[in-house]
């Protein structure tokens, strides 16, 4: 689908393609939601992320997410990117793009498709602390 | 039936592999693969959740195996 | 104060200038709404959009809006840009780019600033059709 | 007192100008001020709405205006 770009990789995300493709000129409004490393959890400093897909299941619900959201909000583009890999702080493990005439559906539909994205997307991320690594949400 | 179970995140470090295999009977379910894992990996229990993929599809508990099936272990995600 | 960037400018806009500075270790999520000029009102072909500003008002009732959006919102930064001048069909009107620690926070406050400023901050957009211009919302 | 009144958007084209002069008596609140314009610039009435501000700042009704305040037209904004 040429209104759907949905890509999982290994290599640094580009903020600025993701506009390009995601503008146009129906478009009113455009949402972007980007992710960053941040460089403490609960206080305590993190040293590097490293994330572990299971990539064709990962990219079948990526494009389930997309597909939700078009059915939910009138928009006109979806664009998610994740990141594969290890991640310094201040990298960016994900952005999410979806462009509409209106900003109502722009906005709603990009929070929804992040929230889904990280319940449902099979990407594990672990956090390297001083003091030895975590796999995050794993344990109670 | 013998089959490949892929594991991810924490899985992989309970299974100390990236793939484990098990024989099944051939009528088995998700109920029943998740309850010989965790007789032979018990960490898997000590788990917030977890669930399975068959076919690159969340499965129920009650869903059937079939020789073939691409099995999966998904541990809670944390992607995002 | 160097946690908020209002910028009201004659010149094109920049997104990727915008990401640059609102990204930082300490910020987990980010938020950018982009407005972008659509070539259409209600089906109705736009040829192009004049802004006029009354400057130093919008420029005061702007930092007022990012000032608030750090007392509702645990918000690290916020840039608000906007253009004046003539826009083509698919040119940037406004950014709004809002850092947080957690993306609840962001995507709140984003939301908050793009709705109020289209309430408040005095900027008037004229709209040109093939057959006459119009001033957006000036009458019933 | 005479005090100069700025003018935008639609409302310029109503003034014919970005800036009109008015005289007002000294005590004169933003409720006289807009009755005056209304008399001279009818059309101004027919706006959805129109707000007034005083010193960058948007002024209410009972607001006194005093000599030297910068006075400005605000018709309904759409910015964005």
């Amino acid at each position: 689908m040429n209104n759907t770009q949905i890509v999982l990789s290994s290599e640094s995300l580009n903020v600025q393609s993701c506009i390009d493709w995601i503008m146009s000129p129906e478009s009113g409004g455009i949402d972007v939601f980007i992710g960053t490393v941040r460089n403490a959890t609960k206080g305590k400093p993190v040293l590097k992320l490293d994330f572990e897909a299971y990539e064709p299941m990962a990219i079948s619900e990526m494009e389930k997410i997309a597909q939700q959201a078009f059915e939910k909000w009138p928009v006109q583009k979806v664009l998610i990117h994740h990141r594969t890999g290890t991640l310094q702080v201040g990298e960016v493990p994900v952005i999410i793009a979806v462009s509409a005439a209106h900003r109502d559906a722009a906005f709603e539909a990009c929070r929804y498709i992040i929230d889904t994205l990280k319940q449902t997307v099979p990407i594990w991320k672990k956090e390297a602390f001083e003091d030895g690594e975590v796999w995050v949400a794993a344990h109670p | 039936m013998k089959i490949n179970v892929l594991a991810f995140g924490v899985a992989k470090e309970i299974f100390g592999s990236s793939l484990v295999s098990l024989e099944l009977t051939n009528d088995a379910t998700i109920y029943n693969l998740k309850y010989l894992l965790e007789q032979q990996y018990p960490r898997l229990k000590q788990l917030a959740s977890y669930m399975v993929a068959v076919n690159n599809e969340y499965a129920l508990p009650g869903d059937t195996i079939h020789e073939r099936d691409e099995i999966a272990i998904i541990p809670p995600v944390s992607g995002g």
